[in-house]
C-alpha cells in the first residue's frame, strides 16, 4: 500500500463519515420538535461533517501528489463564524418567545435579548 | 484504476447523494418552519451544506479552483444569517 | 489609429467622477465644467462628423484586440450624426437646467448628466452588440437618477414604473443577446452580419427569435406601441431638462433598429425574411395614432408633450420600417427634427410651470412671461404637429413620399395625415386654454413660487428653435446627407471591411496603423 | 422685383411691427403699410412681363431629393391674386389702424397680418406644389392667430380653432393629393404638372388625388359641407374679416381650383364634384345669409354663397365658365371688402352689428351709407355695377349647364341663389340704413374719420368704374382667364359688356332682382318661419363633434394608460411572447445535433431545490422575510450550479452579490410592510399564471433549442482561450476577457455601479431633506425590538475576521488574473467585511472609524480604471490596451506586473465605494434622531465595568 | 443536464414573470431578481454546458468551457445588482412619501391632475 | 528596538494569523510566500487597528494552542455523542435544558471564545449573555443533570480561558 492508496482510502472514509454526519445533522433539524433543540443539530454536526469532507479533500489532493492544506482555512472560518450564527438564531428564538422561557441570570437582572427598555 | 480508487469513487457518489439529500431535508424544514428562527437556521444549514457540496464537487470533478468558492462561502455565508436574524431582532440591521 | 472617436465617451466618463470628487459641493464649478465638457463634446462630435463625411469609417480597437475578439468603436456617418445631435441637444438642455436652477434641486445633477451623455454616445459609437447593452445600461441608470432628480413623491412613483419597465427591457436584451451568441458565437456587429449570412434555410427559427427579441428591446426604447407604456408618466414627471434630454433616448432605440436591421438582419436576408414587415409598420402606425390621440386627450401639458413624443416616434418608426433607403433617409431627417422639437416643448412646458405653478389644461389667470412663452409654445406646437414651415412638415412629406410604394401606403397616408390633424387640434386646444383663455380669466394674486423664467431659460429654448429653423432652411443639405447615410447603410461593405479586416493585437498580419 | 424678395418682404416685414410697437400705433401701422406698399410696387414691376404674356420664374433648390424647391412663378393668375392680396391688404392696414382700439396690441395684429399676407402671396406665386402646401398651411396658422386675436373672447378662440381645424384638415388631405399628383407626374413643379393633363387624368390615382385636393379647396373656400367655419371666424376684428373673407384666405381655395383647372377640369369627376358643391353652397349660403341679423354673419354667408358661385363656374369646365369665375373673383373682392369695412364702421360707431337694432343710419352716416349701398347693389347684381356683369355671365353659363342629366336644375338653382342674394343685399341696405332714425342705438353713430371710410370708398369707386366701363379691365381679365386655362381650353368670344340683348340670363337676372325685392317684403313672415324651423346649428354640431372626439380620445387614452404597471408589464410580456412565437412559427427547425449530457443525482437534487425554492417563493411571497430567505436559497443554488457547470468566477460573484443584495433588501424591508396583502382576485392570479407559464415555456424552449445545437461558426471565444495567456498574461480566461479583451464592458459596468451609488445617495439626500424626514424621525418600529443592539460575540468575531477577510480579498484580487477572482469579487468581499463592522458595532461607531468618503472611492475607482485605459495612449496604443511583464524579486517567486491589474484596482475601488455608499445611504435613512452615538463597539462589556467602576450602561437611551 | 438547465430557466422565468405582475413593489422586485437569475443562466447556457472544465488555463487540460458567456454573465450580474439597489431605493422613497407601495399609480388614471 | 517591534507588530498574534492564512491561501509554502505574508501581516493590522480599541492586555499563545487541541477532541467526541442522540432518542424522551453559567471571565474576547467553544461542542449552544455580561445562557440538548454540565464547562473551559486571557 502506497501513501497514495492510504490517502485515497482515508479520503473515502472521511467522505463517508462526513456525509454521514451531514445527514445526521439535517435529520436532527427535521426531527426535533422545538426550535432550540433543532438549533443543536446542524450547527454542530455540520462542523464535523464539513470538517471530514475537507479532510477528504486534503487527503485526496495528497493522494494525487499535490498536497494541499488550504482546506484548513475553510475549517477555521467555519469554526469562527458558526457560533455567531447559532447565537443569533438563539437570540431570535428567545426574542420571539418561541422556546421555553430561560431561567433568570444569577448576577444580572435579565438576558440581554430580553432587556428592552422600549417595550 | 485500483480498488481504492473505486472505493473512493463510490464514497464520492455517496457523499454527493448525502449532501443533496441533506439539502432537500433542510429545504423541507425551511418550508415547514414554523418559526422564523427555524427558517433562518435552515438557510444557514443549506449554506454550509452547499459549502460541503462545492468541496466534494471539487474532488469529484478534479478541479482545484473551486476552493476559492468554498472559502468565500465559509467566510461570508454567516453574514446573511446574521443579517436576517438582526432584522428580526432589531429591524434595523445597521444601527 | 487616432483616439478621436473614443473621446466623446471618455470625456464625460472622466468629467463625471471629477465633478463628484472635486466639486461635489460647488454648484458653480460643476456648471462651468459641465458646460465646458459639453462644448468640448460638440467640438469632438463635429470633428467626427467631418472625418466621416466623405463616406469613410472610423474604427477603434479597444484594448487593441481586433474585431471580433475585442470591442470596437465604429464611427460612420450615421453614428457621428447621432453623436453630434446628442451633444448639441445636451448643450441647450444644460443651459436650461442652469438657467432654471433645476440642477440645484437635488444632488449630483451634473455628474449624472455627464454619465447620461456617456451612455448615449457610447451606444451610438459601439460596434459590439454586448457593449451596446452595457451602454444602454449606463444611459438607463443615469436616466433613472436624472428622472428622479429633486425627488418628490409623484416623480418617485413614476420613477418606480420607469425603472421596472426598463428592467424588463434589460432582461429581454440579455435574452436576445444570449440567443444571438448561442446561434452565432460572436458579438461584434460586423461579424454578426457576416455570420448570419451563413444561417441555412433548414434551421432559421433560432436566429429569427434572436432577431425579433432584439427588435423588441429596441422597440421598448423607441416607445413603439404596445411597448410604450413606460413613457408618458416618466417623461411627464421627469424634471423638464431631463425630459428634454430624454428626447434623444427614444432615438437611441430608433438608431439601434436602423443599425441592426440594415446591417445584421437586412431586409433581403433570407433567414429573417418576413419577420418585421408583418407587424412593425402596423405597430408604428398605431404608435403614431395613439400618440396623437393622447395629445388630444391630455389634461396636462407635460403629458400632452409626452404623448406627442410617442407619436413622433411612431413617425420615425413608420419611416424606418419601410426599410428602404428613402425611408431611412426620411427617418433620420425626422429624428433630428423630433429630437429638437420634443426637447424644446418639454422646456416650454417648464416655462409654463415656472410662470403659473402647474400644467393643468384649465383656464387660469395669465402667468409671468405669458407672451414670450406663448410664442415659443406656438412655434413648438407647429414643429411637433408637423405644420409648415418648420422641419416637421418637411419630415412628414419625406415620410409620405417614401411610403408611396409601400403595400400599406393607404394606411400610412391616412394615419399620418389623420394623426397630424388630431395633433393640430390637440395642440390648438391646449395652447388656447393655457395662453389665450388666461386673458379672459380674472387676475388673481400670483401663485406662490411662480416667477418669470430666466433669460437663460428662454435663450436655451430659443437656441433649440434656431437649430430647428436651420434644420428647415438647410433641409436640402441635411436630407442629402441622410440620403447618403441611408445609401451607406444599405451598402455597408466599407463598414464590414474596415471592422473585420483591420488587424489587432496578436493578429497574424502586422499592425499597419502606427 | 425678384419674386423671392416679393414673397419674403411680408415675412421679414412681419418682424417690424413688433419692434415698432413701442414707437406708437401710427408708426406701427405705417411700417406695415410701407412693407405692403413695397411689395405692391415690386409686384407692379413685373406687370410689363405679365402683360406681354410671359411667366416670370425664379428658383432656389431647397430639398431637391424630395422635389420640394423654392420655385416661384408669376403669371396672369398669380399676378391677379397678388394684386388683390396686396392692394386690398394696404386698404385693410389703413382701415385697421383706425379700427383697433387702444387696448389692442397693434404690433401683434400687424405681425400676424403680414405673416398672413406673405403666406397668401406665397400660395399664388408657388410653382412647386409642395411649396404651395407650405404657404397654404401657413395661411391656416396665420388666420388662426388673426381670428383668435381677441383672445379674451370665447367666440374668438373657438372660431379660430374651428377655422384651423377645418382648413387644417383640408390642408392635410391636400398634402396627400399633391403628393399623389407629384408621384404621377414625377415632379412637384406646377409648370410641369400643368403640361401633363392626359397622364394625370388617365392615372388610376387621379380620383383620390382630385378628391384630396378638392377637400383642401372646399374647406378653405368654405364650400358645402365645410362652409360652417367661416361665419364663426367673424369673431375676429372686422379688418381681419374684411381681408380674409373677401380677397384672400377663402379665395385661396378658389385660386387653387383655378390653378389646377387645366389638369382637372373636363373630367366628369371634376364636373360633378365641383359644380354640385358650388351650386349647393351658393343657394344655401344665400338663404342663410338672408336670415342672419348680425351684419358680419350676413356678409359671411353671402361670401359662402358667392364662393359657391365661383366654384360652380369653375366646375363647369368651360372656357366661358372660367372667364366668368375670374371676373367674379375680382368683383367679389371689391364689393365684399367694401361691405365688410362698412359693416365694421357701423359696428365701430353704433357699437352693434345687429340689424334689428339698426336702421335709419342713412341720415347719421351718409358716407358709409353711400359706400355700403353701392357695394351691396353690386352684390345684388344691379346693372352698372360690377357685380351685375359677372352675375350675368354666371347665369348665362348656368343656362348651358346640364347636371345629372337635367337641363333645368342648374339654371333654376342659380336663379334661386341670385334671388336670395338680391334679397339679403336689399335687406342689408334697407334694414341698416333706410327707415327712420332710432333713438336706441347702443352708441350714437356718425361717420368715422377718413382713415376708416376712404379704403372702402376706394373700393366702391372701383365697383362703379368696372361696372360702367368693363372694357377697362376686360383685357386684364382675359389675360388672367387664359392663365387659368393654359392649353386646356380656348377662349372664343369677348363677352364682358353691359348689354347682351334679351338673353335668358337677363330674364333670370330680372327674376332674381324682383324676386329678391318680393322676398324682402315678405321678410317678417319668412323670418318667423325660418326661426321656427329646426335646423342644424353648425357650431353646436362642430363643438359637439370635437368634444366627442376629445372624449373618445380620452376613452382611448386614459383607461389604457391608467398608471397600472402590472397591465403595462402584462401587455409587454404578451407582446414579447407573441413576437417570439411568431418568429419561431415562421421559421424552420432541424434536428438537434448535440447529445444530451446525463445528469447525476446531484444536479437533479440541485434542480429540485431550485424549483422548490422558486415555487415556494411564489406561493409564500406575501411573507416578505420568508421570501427573502427563499430567494437567498435560489441564489445559493444558482451559485452551486455555476460551480457544477465549471464557472467558479460566476459562483463567487453570484454568492457575494447575493449576500449584499439580502442586506440591501433587509435594509429596505425595515421600512416597508412585512406582509403583502391579498388584493388580486383568483381570476387575475390565474390570468397572470397563464402568462407566466407561457413566458416560462418560451424561455425553456429557447434555452433547450440552443443547448442541443452548435454555433453556426466556431465561437470567438476560441481565440480568447488561445490568446488569453499569450496576449493577456492571465490563465483565468474569464478574468482576461473582463479586464482585457472586453475591458471596455467592465469599464462601463463599474460606471453603472458608480451611478447607482450616486443615485442612491442623491435620493437619500432628497428624502432626508424633504417631507419624508419628519416621518423617518418619528418612525415607530413595526415589530418589537430586542435588547442588545451590538452583541458581543458578533463584535468580537467580526473584528477578528475582518483583517483576515481583507487579506483574503487581497488574495482574491491578486489571483484574479490567473485563478477565479478579480477586482469585482475582491471589492465585494472587502465591502462585506466593512458591512460586518457596521452591522456589529453600529453605524456611528463604524463610520467614525472609516473616514473614507465613498464618493471619492467611487470616483477614484473610475478614474484609476480610466487612466489605465488612457495610459495606453502614451505608448501609442488604443484605450485599455494591456501590457504585462514578469519580474523576479528575491525572495519572491516570479511576479506578474500587468496593467490589467491596475484596471482591476479601479474596478475594486469602484465596487467598494459603490456598495458602501449605497448601504450607507440606506442606513442613514434608518437613523432616528434619538439614536445615540455609541462610543463603544459593543453594548455589553464586563471588562469595562471592571476597569471603570460606575457608568457602564451603554444601552441606547430611549 | 440540458433539460435540467433549460427547465430551471423556464421555472425561474415563470416565477419571475408571475411576481413581476404583482401589485406591490416588493414582490415585483423579487420577481425581477428571479428574472435576472433566469436570464443569467440563459446567457451562461449560450456557451453550452460543460462539466468539470473551468476556463482556467492549465497544462494538462485540453477542453474548457466557453469563457465568453461567463464574462458576459459577470457583467450582467454586476449591472443587475446596481439596478436592483436603485429600484429598491426608488421604490422605498416612493413608499416613504405616500405610505403606499403599490406599483400601480392609479391617481394618474383619474386624469392626472387630481393628484395634488 | 522594542519601539520598532511595537510599531511593526502592534498585534503580533494577528500578524502571525495573517501570515499563516496567507500561506494557507497560497496552498504553497515557499520563502517568498512567507515573507509576503509577513509583510501583509504588518500592513493589515495597521489599517485595521482602529477597530479594536480595548484589546486584552495579555494572551498566552501556548495555552491557547493546547486549549484548541482539547476543544477539537471534545468536538469529535461530542459529535458522535450527539449523532447518537439524534438517531436514537425519540423526541418525547429528549430532555433539553437551559443552564445559566455565571461568568468569571470578563474580557469580551474570552467570553466570546468560551461561548464559541460551547456552541462548537455538540450538545450545547450558547444562546445569550446577561444584561451586564456576567452570565451566559446555554441550551443543552439532552441532559439529566444541568448543573453537572455547567460545572463541566466552567472547569474544563472557563478556567483555562481565565489563564489564557489573564
Ligand atoms: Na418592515
Ligand atoms: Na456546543
Amino acid at each position: 500500500m502506497t501513501l497514495s492508496t492510504i490517502a485515497t482510502l482515508g479520503a473515502a472514509l472521511s467522505l463517508l463519515i462526513g456525509s454521514g454526519f451531514v445527514l445526521v445533522g439535517v435529520v436532527g433539524l427535521l426531527k426535533f420538535d422545538d426550535p432550540m433543540t433543532r438549533l443543536h443539530a446542524p450547527t454542530k454536526v455540520g462542523t464535523m461533517g464539513i470538517g471530514m469532507l475537507l479532510l477528504a479533500s486534503l487527503l485526496a489532493s495528497l493522494a494525487k501528489g499535490e498536497p494541499s492544506i488550504h482546506e484548513l482555512l475553510i475549517m477555521a472560518f467555519l469554526f469562527v463564524t458558526a457560533p455567531v450564527s447559532a447565537n443569533f438564531i438563539a437570540k431570535v428564538t428567545i426574542h420571539r418567545r418561541t422556546c421555553e422561557t430561560p431561567p433568570a441570570p444569577q448576577k444580572d437582572s435579565t438576558w440581554s435579548t430580553l432587556d428592552t427598555p422600549d417595550t | 484504476m485500483t480498488s481504492a480508487d473505486g472505493l473512493f469513487e463510490i464514497a464520492l457518489i455517496i457523499a454527493l447523494i448525502a449532501l443533496a439529500a441533506g439539502q432537500i431535508l433542510s429545504m423541507a424544514r425551511l418550508v415547514i418552519g414554523p418559526t422564523v428562527a427555524d427558517r433562518i437556521l435552515a438557510l444557514d444549514t443549506m449554506v454550509i451544506n452547499a459549502l460541503g457540496l462545492i468541496v466534494v464537487l471539487g474532488i469529484y470533478q478534479g478541479v482545484k479552483v473551486y476552493f476559492e468558492v468554498a472559502l468565500l462561502v465559509a467566510m461570508l455565508g454567516f453574514v446573511s444569517t446574521v443579517a436576517l436574524a438582526r432584522f428580526i431582532l432589531r429591524g434595523d440591521i445597521i444601527e | 489609429m487616432t483616439h478621436w472617436i473614443i473621446l466623446p465617451i471618455v470625456l464625460p466618463a472622466f468629467l463625471a467622477p471629477f465633478i463628484v470628487l472635486a466639486a461635489r459641493y460647488h454648484i458653480g464649478i460643476q456648471r462651468v465644467f459641465s458646460v465646458a465638457g459639453v462644448l468640448a463634446l460638440i467640438g469632438l462630435a463635429a470633428s467626427l462628423v467631418w472625418q466621416v463625411s466623405d463616406g469613410s469609417v472610423i474604427y477603434y480597437r479597444l484594448s487593441n484586440w481586433a474585431a471580433p475578439f475585442g470591442i470596437v468603436l465604429v464611427g460612420d456617418r450615421l453614428s457621428t450624426l447621432m453623436v453630434l445631435l446628442t451633444a448639441v441637444l445636451a448643450l441647450f438642455v444644460l443651459l436650461y437646467a442652469i438657467g432654471s436652477d433645476w440642477d440645484k434641486r437635488g444632488r449630483n445633477f451634473h455628474a449624472l448628466f455627464q454619465f447620461q451623455l456617456m451612455g448615449i454616445l457610447g451606444a451610438f459609437l459601439t460596434g459590439d452588440i454586448f457593449n451596446l447593452f452595457v451602454f444602454f445600461e449606463i444611459l438607463l441608470i443615469a436616466s433613472y437618477g436624472l428622472m428622479i432628480h429633486a425627488g418628490g413623491n409623484e416623480r418617485l412613483r413614476a420613477g418606480v414604473q420607469y425603472v421596472l419597465f426598463n428592467l424588463i427591457g434589460s432582461t429581454l436584451f440579455l435574452f436576445a443577446l444570449g440567443a444571438l451568441y448561442a446561434e452565432t458565437g460572436t458579438l461584434n456587429m460586423a461579424d454578426l452580419a457576416v455570420r448570419v449570412q451563413g444561417v441555412g434555410p433548414e434551421e432559421t427559427a433560432g436566429i429569427r427569435i434572436a432577431a425579433v427579441l432584439l427588435l423588441l428591446v429596441f422597440a421598448i426604447k423607441a416607445a413603439v406601441v404596445p411597448l410604450h407604456f413606460w413613457l408618458p408618466s416618466s417623461y411627464a414627471e421627469a424634471p423638464a431638462p431631463v425630459a428634454a434630454l430624454f428626447a434623444i433616448m427614444t432615438k437611441v432605440g430608433a438608431y439601434a433598429i436602423i443599425r441592426v436591421y440594415t446591417m445584421i438582419f437586412p431586409p433581403e436576408l433570407e433567414a429573417t425574411a418576413g419577420l418585421f414587415g408583418v407587424w412593425l409598420l402596423p405597430a408604428a402606425l398605431v404608435s403614431l395614432a395613439i400618440g396623437m390621440i393622447g395629445v388630444l386627450a391630455a389634461r396636462k401639458l407635460d403629458r400632452l408633450i409626452a404623448f406627442s413624443i410617442i407619436g413622433s416616434m411612431g413617425m420615425v418608426m413608420i419611416a424606418i420600417s419601410l426599410f428602404t433607403p428613402e425611408g431611412i433617409a426620411a427617418a433620420l431627417y425626422y429624428i433630428v427634427h423630433s429630437t429638437l422639437a420634443g426637447a424644446a416643448l418639454f422646456l416650454i412646458a417648464d416655462l409654463v410651470r415656472t410662470g403659473r405653478g402647474n400644467l393643468d389644461l384649465t383656464a387660469q389667470p395669465p402667468m409671468a412671461g405669458t407672451y414670450m412663452t406663448a410664442g415659443l409654445f406656438f412655434v413648438g406646437a407647429i414643429a411637433m404637429a408637423g405644420l409648415p414651415p418648420l422641419s416637421g412638415f418637411l419630415g412628414k412629406l419625406l415620410v409620405l413620399d417614401a411610403s408611396y410604394d409601400s403595400a400599406l401606403m393607404v394606411w400610412v397616408w391616412a394615419i399620418v395625415l389623420g394623426a397630424s390633424l388630431i395633433s393640430v387640434v390637440g395642440f390648438a386646444r391646449a395652447g388656447s386654454v393655457v395662453f389665450w383663455k388666461a386673458l379672459g380669466t380674472p387676475e388673481t394674486a400670483p401663485v406662490e413660487g411662480t416667477q418669470r423664467p430666466s433669460t437663460l431659460s428662454y435663450a436655451a429654448v430659443g437656441g433649440l428653435f434656431a437649430l430647428l429653423i436651420a434644420h428647415t432652411v438647410f433641409a436640402g443639405k441635411v436630407h442629402g446627407y441622410t440620403t447618403e447615410i441611408a445609401a451607406e447603410l444599405f451598402a455597408h461593405d466599407t463598414y464590414l471591411s474596415t471592422v473585420l479586416d483591420t488587424p489587432g493585437k496578436l493578429s497574424d498580419a502586422k499592425e499597419g496603423d502606427h | 422685383m425678384s419674386l423671392f424678395l416679393l414673397v419674403a418682404l411680408p415675412f421679414f416685414g412681419a418682424l417690424l411691427p413688433g419692434i415698432m410697437n413701442s414707437a406708437g400705433r401710427s408708426a406701427c401701422a405705417g411700417v406695415t403699410f410701407t412693407v405692403s406698399l413695397a411689395a405692391f410696387v415690386g409686384l407692379l414691376t413685373n406687370l410689363p412681363a405679365i402683360l406681354a404674356g410671359q411667366t416670370v420664374m425664379a428658383r432656389i433648390d431647397w430639398m431637391p431629393e424630395l422635389g420640394l424647391n423654392f420655385t416661384l412663378m408669376l403669371d396672369g393668375l398669380g399676378f391677379f391674386f397678388a394684386l388683390l392680396i396686396l392692394g386690398i391688404g394696404m386698404l385693410i392696414i389703413v382701415y385697421g389702424r383706425n379700427y383697433l382700439s387702444r387696448e389692442d396690441n397693434m404690433g401683434e395684429f400687424f405681425t400676424y397680418l403680414l405673416l398672413f399676407q406673405g403666406a397668401m402671396v406665397g400660395i399664388v406665386m408657388s410653382d412647386n406644389i409642395l411649396l404651395l402646401l407650405v404657404f397654404w398651411e401657413l395661411t391656416s396658422l396665420a388666420s388662426f392667430l388673426l381670428i383668435g386675436y381677441w383672445k379674451h373672447l370665447a367666440e374668438g378662440r373657438q372660431g379660430a380653432r374651428m377655422a384651423l381645424t377645418v382648413t387644417g384638415m383640408g390642408g392635410l388631405s391636400m398634402i396627400g393629393g399633391m403628393l399623389i399628383l407629384g408621384q404621377i407626374v414625377g415632379s412637384y413643379d406646377l409648370s410641369v404638372i400643368l403640361q401633363n393633363r392626359e397622364a394625370i387624368q388617365a392615372d388610376p390615382m387621379f380620383l383620390p388625388a382630385l378628391i384630396l385636393i378638392l377637400l383642401g379647396c372646399f374647406t378653405k373656400s368654405a364650400q358645402f359641407p365645410f362652409h360652417f367655419w367661416l361665419p364663426h371666424a367673424m369673431a375676429a376684428p372686422t379688418p381681419v374679416s374684411a381681408y380674409l373673407h373677401s380677397a384672400t384666405m377663402v379665395k385661396a381655395g378658389i385660386f387653387l381650383m383655378a390653378r389646377m383647372w387645366p389638369v382637372f377640369s373636363g373630367t366628369p369627376e371634376w364636373f360633378y364634384l365641383v359644380t354640385s358643391a358650388g351650386l349647393i353652397t351658393m343657394v344655401l349660403g344665400a338663404v342663410i345669409a338672408l336670415f342672419k341679423h348680425d351684419l358680419k354673419s350676413l356678409l359671411a354667408f353671402s361670401t359662402v354663397s358667392h364662393l359657391g358661385l365661383i366654384t360652380m363656374l369653375l366646375g363647369t369646365g368651360t372656357a366661358f365658365g372660367a372667364l366668368a369665375a375670374v371676373f367674379h373673383i375680382l368683383n367679389h373682392a371689391t364689393f365684399k371688402a367694401a361691405l365688410f369695412m362698412s359693416a365694421g364702421i357701423v359696428d365701430h360707431e353704433a357699437h352693434t352689428r345687429d340689424i334689428r337694432r339698426l336702421g335709419g343710419l342713412r341720415h347719421l352716416m351718409p358716407v358709409t351709407f353711400t359706400i355700403a349701398t353701392v357695394a351691396a347693389l353690386s352684390m345684388a347684381g344691379i346693372p352698372l355695377l360690377n357685380g351685375f356683369l359677372s352675375k350675368e355671365m354666371m347665369l348665362e353659363e348656368a343656362h348651358h349647364t346640364v347636371l345629372f342629366g337635367s337641363h333645368w336644375l342648374v339654371p333654376v338653382m342659380a336663379t334661386v341663389g341670385s334671388l336670395f342674394s338680391a334679397a339679403y343685399c336689399f335687406r342689408f341696405i334697407g334694414h341698416t340704413f333706410l327707415g327712420p332714425v332710432r333713438d336706441d342705438y347702443p352708441h350714437k353713430p356718425h361717420d368715422p374719420n377718413a382713415g376708416m371710410w376712404l379704403p372702402p370708398a376706394l373700393l366702391a369707386v372701383l365697383v362703379v368704374v368696372i361696372g360702367v366701363a368693363p372694357f377697362l379691365v376686360q383685357d386684364f381679365v382675359f389675360l388672367v382667364a387664359k392663365a387659368v386655362m393654359g392649353d386646356a381650353a380656348v377662349l372664343k368670344t369677348k363677352y364682358i359688356k353691359i348689354w347682351h340683348g334679351l338673353t335668358p340670363a337677363l330674364y333670370m337676372s330680372l327674376i332674381a332682382v324682383f324676386g329678391g325685392l318680393a322676398v324682402l317684403m315678405l321678410f317678417k313672415p319668412l323670418s318667423k318661419i325660418w326661426e321656427t324651423t329646426p335646423r342644424p346649428e353648425a357650431k353646436v354640431i362642430f363643438e359637439a363633434m370635437i368634444a366627442a372626439f376629445v372624449r373618445l380620445s380620452q376613452v382611448l387614452t386614459h383607461p389604457l394608460h391608467n398608471g397600472s404597471f402590472t397591465r403595462y408589464a402584462m401587455i409587454g410580456v404578451i407582446a414579447m411572447i407573441a413576437a417570439g412565437y411568431h418568429a419561431y412559427a415562421t421559421g424552420t427547425v432541424a434536428a438537434p445535433v448535440r447529445a444530451i449530457q446525463s445528469a447525476g443525482p446531484v444536479p437533479i437534487a440541485g434542480w429540485a431545490m431550485l424549483v422548490a425554492a422558486t415555487c415556494g417563493l411564489v406561493i409564500m411571497h406575501r411573507q416578505r422575510l420568508l421570501a427573502l430567505i427563499l430567494i437567498g436559497i435560489v441564489g445559493l443554488m444558482v451559485s452551486v450550479g455555476f460551480v457544477y457547470l465549471s464557472a467558479p468566477d460566476l459562483a463567487m460573484t453570484q454568492f457575494t452579490v447575493e449576500v449584499v443584495t439580502i442586506i440591501l433588501l433587509l435594509l429596505a424591508l425595515n421600512f416597508l410592510p412585512n406582509q403583502t396583502p391579498v388584493e388580486s382576485t383568483t381570476l387575475r392570479r390565474t390570468r397572470d399564471a397563464v402568462v407566466s407559464v407561457a413566458a416560462g415555456l418560451a424561455t425553456f424552449g429557447l434555452a433547450y433549442h440552443y443547448l442541443l445545437r452548435d454555433f453556426i461558426d466556431p465561437s470567438i471565444s476560441e481565440f480568447h482561450l488561445a490568446n488569453s495567456y499569450k496576449g493577456g498574461g492571465g490563465t483565468n480566461v474569464v478574468n482576461v476577457i473582463l479586464v482585457d479583451f472586453r475591458g471596455f464592458d467592465t469599464f462601463g459596468e463599474i460606471i453603472v455601479l458608480g451611478i447607482a451609488a450616486l443615485l442612491i445617495y442623491a435620493l437619500t439626500e432628497a428624502l432626508l431633506n424633504g417631507p419624508v424626514r419628519r416621518r423617518l424621525l418619528n418612525r415607530v418600529p413595526d415589530q418589537p425590538r430586542s435588547g442588545d443592539m451590538h452583541p458581543m460575540m458578533m463584535v468580537v468575531v467580526t473584528r477578528v475576521i475582518m483583517p483576515v477577510v481583507l487579506l483574503v480579498g487581497f488574495y482574491i484580487f491578486l489571483r484574479g488574473h490567473n485563478e477565479p477572482g478579480g477586482g469585482f469579487i475582491a471589492g465585494l468581499i472587502v465591502s462585506i467585511a466593512v458591512v460586518m463592522q457596521y452591522m456589529a458595532s453600529g453605524f456611528s461607531w463604524a463610520s467614525a472609524r472609516l473616514k473614507y468618503p465613498y464618493h471619492g472611492v467611487i470616483g477614484a475607482g473610475v478614474l484609476v480604471a480610466g487612466l489605465t485605459g488612457i495610459g495606453s495612449w502614451f505608448v501609442g496604443k488604443p484605450f485599455l490596451t494591456s501590457d504585462f511583464t514578469y519580474v523576479r524579486i528575491p525572495p519572491f517567486y516570479k511576479f506578474e506586473l500587468a496593467t490589467a491589474a491596475l484596471f482591476d484596482l479601479g474596478v475594486f475601488l469602484a465596487v467598494v465605494g459603490a456598495v458602501m455608499l449605497s448601504l450607507e445611504s440606506f442606513s442613514r435613512l434608518a437613523r432616528r434622531a434619538d439614536s445615540a452615538e455609541n462610543e463603544h463597539p459593543m453594548d455589553i462589556d464586563p471588562s469595562r465595568a471592571v476597569s471603570a467602576e460606575g457608568s457602564t450602561d451603554m444601552k441606547e437611551g430611549n | 443536464m440540458e433539460l435540467l438547465v433549460a427547465s430551471a430557466i423556464g421555472v425561474l422565468t415563470t416565477a419571475g414573470v408571475y411576481l413581476t405582475l404583482r401589485l406591490r413593489t416588493f414582490p415585483v422586485i423579487l420577481g425581477m431578481s428571479l428574472l435576472t437569475y433566469a436570464v443569467n443562466v440563459f446567457l451562461f447556457a449560450s456557451g453550452r454546458l460543460t462539466i468539470g472544465a473551468p476556463p482556467i488555463l492549465s497544462d494538462g487540460a485540453t477542453t474548457y468551457t466557453d469563457p465568453l458567456p461567463q464574462a458576459l454573465v459577470l457583467t450582467a450580474i454586476v449591472i443587475s445588482f446596481g439596478m436592483t439597489a436603485v429600484v429598491v431605493m426608488i421604490s422605498l422613497g416612493a413608499y416613504l412619501g405616500s405610505d403606499d407601495d403599490h406599483v400601480d399609480d392609479p391617481i394618474e388614471a383619474a386624469g392626472s391632475e387630481v393628484r395634488k | 528596538m522594542v519601539r520598532v517591534y511595537n510599531w511593526l507588530f502592534p498585534h503580533p498574534l494577528l500578524t502571525l494569523i495573517l501570515a499563516v492564512v496567507w500561506v494557507l491561501l497560497q496552498n504553497d509554502v515557499t520563502a517568498g510566500m512567507v515573507v509576503f505574508g509577513i509583510i501583509l501581516g504588518i500592513i493589515i493590522p495597521r489599517i485595521t487597528a482602529v477597530w479594536w480599541p480595548d484589546r486584552p492586555k495579555s494572551f498566552r499563545m501556548g495555552k491557547m494552542f493546547t486549549y484548541s487541541l482539547m476543544v477539537l477532541w471534545d468536538i469529535v467526541v461530542s459529535n458522535i455523542h450527539v449523532a447518537w442522540i439524534v438517531i436514537t432518542v425519540p423526541n418525547a424522551k429528549l430532555r433539553p435544558a437551559w443552564i445559566v453559567i455565571p461568568l468569571d471571565v470578563k474580557h469580551p474576547e474570552a467570553i466570546t471564545v468560551l461561548a464559541g467553544t460551547i456552541t462548537l461542542t455538540p450538545g450545547t449552544v450558547s444562546a445569550d449573555l446577561s444584561s451586564q455580561g456576567n452570565s451566559l445562557l446555554v441550551h443543552v440538548l439532552h441532559t439529566d443533570d444541568p448543573d453537572a454540565v455547567r460545572d463541566d464547562i466552567k472547569n474544563r473551559y472557563e478556567r483555562r480561558l481565565l489563564e489564557i486571557f489573564s
